[in-house]
């Protein structure tokens, strides 16, 4: 595992940084709105940033902290002229939307950068004991996070606040982009994707894999955060979690619906998720939503030799068939 | 008349209207000996089932679930198994990750005069499912509900 | 009011244990990575030193309740015709809940002048509300999103509290701010802790203290009238925005609800729900006509309705409590304190409305 | 005491079920029992809660009279699940009922003055209870005009009783639709201009209007164009409603509650509340 990094130091970060505020500088005369990321409450947090005049380009901030999928964005500005910086992942989101005739091509404007990585915040809070409510100072480079909270300093390495699907990555480049600032790190999607977590989970015993289920579901709030933030849940305010019929779901607080659902949200996703990780992410009670769609990803690997959101061209699997089958083996009776 | 001792299990059918559900008829009026766990809802198509379709039986209490359409090629929508087929065979290997044995859910084919078939089909799947016994159930709106039986039953 | 109580922190776990000898206990614990309040186990361990993911919401206002449960028979006397037994489930039992927050029990205070206002006394909410009593924990130094003296409120704030426990080296005091409180603190573990005072006047003091001066909202409620037909200033202010629920259910104050009905075979039940205002299901109307079309429209109800339609009505007391975590939990980061700023500063463009 | 469950309904029985057009049905009701009937009061334009136990429950008018003590009468348009369950009863099922809800017409302050009624479609509906109370305290109104159009004679409502208003003498009827139809013996012509041409005076006048939004923004220009002052135009709304106690939060317009502070509003008491219909 573990993704050799470019041993470039802050200073090619901020000349990227440059480099990419000057695209979109370029770009933004034609354009309504460029997506991109700003500081936001707290130094340990960035937010969306819409800018729309030039002076909100200054505001631009690349970093660890830019986690947030900006392509989730991108349908319902559908008919507006949009720049979107993306990380390589957030590019695949795009790949999927274009692929899907969610977005038109010539409406999107793609400023893509040498992604090293974003953090994974919960991982910070546990190496903060739990508590990163009172950030006072941050401070990132290639190697380390310098934090401090509550007068006390924290030298975290960055490789450990890493987000899971950064550790593994094999897109750090943007797949698709109309400018690219910086210098490429090389993507390579020939690589196998990572899915030890998911095998190791299988090989517990069924009723403690139900059991997990259970326990983690429980505390769903039903906020539907972790379908808001997928930039792949297009049905937006007509999904089947709340349509009254056909009745999927009831609307009383019990677990076996709020399971339900997220088999539901891994099967819509069945060949079209990029595993951007935004479900689990936004996840308001951190319950690890990622993993039905990563065993749903491995078996559309291991069944069509599929990857969704590299090629706009292709055609999903489950869209498609083949008279013999060459990985479906059929039981005999 | 179960043809297997010991106390039915809940087993759901989705059969197509073309094939499977004929050969199912076939096998009743041939009066070949079937298990009586089954349940069979008629559908369109083996293209018609949602494989969402199996989990909700299965979340919401039935012990295995069956598909049974025409045979590839002989679909009276022409390609609707084909993409059943797929579908299903992604479902059949996900069910794992949730907690259900995949082999609680199986798809096949069965045309409308194979009566014998059909029996072959329900009888081997009925042994199947009585073999792993009853699927794990969810009996409350908390997970507690379920959980403190789970671990009293361990 | 009876005396002031103390009592050690090496006796918490014991008094929490005989509290739930006589009542269903909730108590801040770990879930995954999540604090949330759970039915107190003496087995497992309790989370409270800081302010829990979610509040304590849902013991006086459940995730879903049964309102009514309803069956079906058949008219024996007459066999065509279906009959219907309706029948309400009111909530028994007594609650104790221990580790909340001052904001998040200042969020009842907002839910009681409209559940239980005089002509529409909502029965539910009035049966949990009097059998939960809480033992609120005082802050004792508020977070980057703490907003809770911007809205007349303060970290040691025992509003809507039974008994408000400062924490105070090995232990707690414990000031009981009703009956329910008092009767709550009758205890053996419990020592007289008079001679603590002045020492929880200086935790309440120092945590205030950590809060920077709070702006005037004293203008928002016209401001954000102001701004209204300003759609511009609203598509801005959304844009980020997912129209996701995880602010309005984290939300100590947000008490909207749907009902829906469930049925299995011959009975169901009504359910009453937690319901969302960023979402566009909550106003859409059957004939497909929605007055809040757009996550626009939507986040202008939830923080119009919080800083200035409820204060209209409700004697300019403002429909937040500041715990931030709206701010703190939102997937996107959208800060209602900027928002809320934002429209206050508005000046008009000269010409237009 | 103890407090009353608001969201608990009154068993009803249907007694009447009419086909009113192709999607509009009305429901004659009776409460089971039979104190909750005889103790049972309402005012014109107050609304309730219809149940169909499973489905969920929907907003309707009361459009009876006050007048009538036997029965309540609610007109349903079929236009979602719950509507939808409702036009597949008959006479005999069993409804929850929660009734009455919100404010109504401000019918004594109109003593003495001529009354237009305005109503488009099933807009008719919240009109008819106010109107047959008026007519049934005729002395106490002035002159009393109707105006009620739907898209053709087959989208009327209440066709049974139509041609015993046109024959009354103290009622004056216009009855119109959109389009040219064939056999049709009345006006032809959109609501608003209609209106116009009847041309009611302003003068110690009000005007009671409801229908679609689209009729409703119009017929105001043309009631503005006759003089009347919005002090003098009375509607009323439609919002989706749960609780109909003012609690559940989803019809609000500003701080002002449908359910509550409605659905009767003036002209004037809307142009105060925010733009949110």
């Amino acid at each position: 595992m573990g993704n050799p990094r470019s041993e470039s130091n802050k200073g090619d970060q901020v000349k990227f940084q440059e480099e990419l505020k000057d695209n979109i500088r370029k770009a933004l005369p034609e354009l309504d709105v460029v997506i991109g990321w700003c500081g936001s409450f707290d130094p340990l947090h960035a937010t969306p940033h819409f800018m729309r005049r030039e002076e909100d380009i200054d505001k631009l901030e690349i970093s660890p902290l830019s986690v947030h999928n900006l392509a989730t964005y991108l349908p319902g500005l559908r008919g507006k002229k949009v720049g979107i910086v993306v990380k390589g992942c957030d590019s695949r989101s795009v790949v999927e939307l274009l692929q899907e005739n969610l977005i038109n091509r010539e409406d999107i404007t793609i400023f893509g950068f040498p992604c090293t990585g974003v953090v994974d915040q919960s991982k910070i809070k546990k190496a903060l004991g739990g508590h990163t409510g009172n950030i006072e100072f941050c401070d990132m480079s290639e190697s380390v996070i310098v934090i401090k909270s509550e007068d006390k300093a924290y030298t975290l390495p960055m490789a450990e606040m890493l987000a899971d699907k950064c550790s593994s990555c094999r897109y750090p480049d943007a797949v698709i982009s109309d400018y690219f600032a910086g210098e490429k790190i090389g993507n390579k999607g020939e690589e196998d994707a990572d899915y030890a977590a998911v095998e190791t989970f299988e090989n517990l015993s069924v009723p403690e894999r139900f059991g997990y289920w259970l326990k983690e579901f429980d505390r769903c709030i039903r906020c539907y955060a972790c379908r808001n933030a997928c930039p792949l849940c297009v049905c937006r305010d007509h999904c089947a979690a709340e349509s009254r019929d056909p009745h999927w779901l009831s609307q009383e607080n019990n677990v076996r619906d709020k399971l339900m659902f997220q088999v539901i949200h891994a099967y819509h996703l069945a060949g079209r998720c990029t595993e951007c990780g935004e479900c689990q992410r936004a996840c308001p009670v951190d319950i690890p939503v990622l993993m039905f769609k990563q065993k749903m990803n491995k078996e559309i690997r291991d069944t069509f030799q599929y990857e969704a959101g590299v090629d706009p061209e292709a055609t999903p699997p489950l869209l498609s068939f083949k008279m013999k089958e060459e990985n479906i083996t059929e039981k005999v009776w | 008349m179960p043809v297997l001792t010991g106390k039915e299990l809940r087993i759901v059918g989705f059969l197509c209207n073309w094939c499977s559900y004929g050969g199912a008829d076939t096998a009743g009026i041939g009066r070949f000996n079937q298990p009586t766990d089954l349940r069979i809802i008629k559908v369109p198509c083996s293209g018609r089932i949602d494989p969402l379709f199996v989990v909700k039986a299965l979340m919401n209490g039935a012990d295995g679930v069956l598909v049974s359409g025409c045979h590839p090629r002989d679909c009276h929508y022409a390609e609707g198994n084909f993409y059943a087929r797929r579908r299903l065979e992604i479902m059949h290997n996900f069910l794992p990750i949730i907690g259900y044995e995949p082999e609680r859910f199986e798809y096949t084919w069965v045309s409308a005069s194979e009566g014998q078939r059909w029996q072959q089909v329900v009888t081997s799947f009925t042994e199947q499912i009585h073999k792993l016994g009853p699927a794990p159930k969810i009996l409350g709106p908390e997970a507690s509900d379920t959980l403190s039986l789970m671990q009293a039953a361990l | 009011m009876d005396p002031v109580k103390y009592l050690k922190s090496a006796d918490l776990m014991s008094w929490l244990e005989e509290l739930a000898r006589e009542n269903k206990v909730f108590a801040p614990r770990y879930e995954g990575d999540a604090v949330i309040f759970a039915p107190f186990d003496p087995k497992q361990e309790i989370s409270i030193k800081h302010a829990a993911t979610m509040p304590p919401k849902k013991t006086v206002f459940p995730q879903s309740e049964k309102l009514v449960d309803f069956t079906y028979s058949k008219d024996p006397e007459n066999l065509s015709r279906i009959l219907i037994e309706a029948k309400e489930i009111l909530p028994k039992g007594t609650t104790v809940v221990f580790g909340s927050r001052p904001c998040d029990v200042r969020g009842f205070t907002m839910f009681d002048r409209v559940y239980l206002a005089e002509k529409t006394t909502d029965v539910y909410y009035k049966a949990r509300r009097e059998n939960t009593s809480f033992i609120t924990l005082a802050c004792e130094k508020p977070e980057t999103t703490c907003f809770c003296h911007w809205v007349d409120s303060s970290p040691s704030d025992a509003s809507g509290s039974d008994v408000l426990a400062t924490p105070i080296e090995d232990g707690y005091v414990l000031e009981p701010f009703s009956e329910k409180g008092q009767k709550l603190l009758t205890s053996s573990l419990l020592e007289n802790g008079e001679r603590w005072i002045l020492e929880v006047k200086d935790v309440h003091e120092n945590a205030a203290g950590f809060l920077a001066n709070a702006p005037d909202l004293s203008q928002a409620p016209q401001k954000l009238l102001d701004v209204f037909d300003n759609m511009e200033f609203w598509e801005n202010a959304a844009a980020k925005c997912l129209s996701c629920g995880a602010c309005t259910y984290l939300c100590p104050s947000c008490y909207c609800f749907n009902i829906t009905d469930e049925t299995t075979g011959m009975k169901g039940t009504r359910f009453r729900s937690w319901d969302n205002c960023m979402s566009a299901q909550f106003t859409m109307e059957a004939s497909g006509h929605n007055p809040r079309p757009t996550k626009a429209h939507r986040l202008k109800n939830r923080v119009g309705h919080k800083f200035s339609y409820y204060p209209a009505i409700h004697d300019g007391v403002i429909s937040c409590c500041g715990c931030g975590r709206c701010i703190k939990s939102c997937p996107v980061g959208i800060d209602i304190r900027e928002i809320v700023q934002e429209a206050i500063n508005h000046e008009p463009a000269i010409g237009k409305e | 005491m103890k407090d009353k469950n608001h969201y608990l309904p009154e068993m009803a029985t249907i007694n009447e079920v009419i086909q009113e057009t192709h999607n509009i049905m009305t429901f004659r009701v009776t409460f089971n029992d039979p104190q909750v009937m005889e103790n049972f009061t309402f005012q014109p334009g107050q609304v309730g809660q219809l149940s169909s136990f499973g489905t969920g429950e929907a907003t309707f008018v009361i459009n009876s009279p006050p007048t009538r003590k036997d029965y309540l009468q609610f007109s349903v348009m079929r236009t979602g699940e719950v509507t939808s369950k409702l036009h597949s009863l008959s006479e005999g099922d069993q409804i929850g009922v929660r009734a009455p809800l919100g404010n109504f017409f401000p019918y004594e302050d109109m003593k003495g003055k001529d009354i237009v009624f305005i109503g488009g479609g099933i807009g008719m509906a919240p009109l008819r209870p106010l109107m047959l109370y008026m007519l049934d305290n005729r002395k106490d109104y002035g002159k009393i005009t109707l105006l009620y159009g739907a898209r053709s004679p087959v989208d009327m409502a209440f066709n049974y009783e139509l041609q015993s208003w046109l024959e009354r003498e103290d009622l004056e009827t216009h009855l119109t639709i959109d389009a040219k139809y064939e056999g049709w013996q009345h006006t032809v012509g959109l609501i608003p201009n209609v209106l116009l041409d009847i041309a009611p005076s302003s003068e110690n006048c009000v005007a009671v209007t409801c229908g679609p939004p689209i009729m409703i923004k119009f017929t105001l220009q043309a009631l503005e164009k006759l003089g009347f002052k919005d002090e003098q135009i009375v509607t009323t709304l439609e919002k989706r409603m749960k609780c109909g106690v003012g609690i559940c939060g989803r019809c609000n317009i500003g701080s002002s509650y449908v359910c509550m502070d409605g659905p009767v509003f003036t002209a004037a008491q809307l142009k105060e509340l925010p733009n949110e219909l």
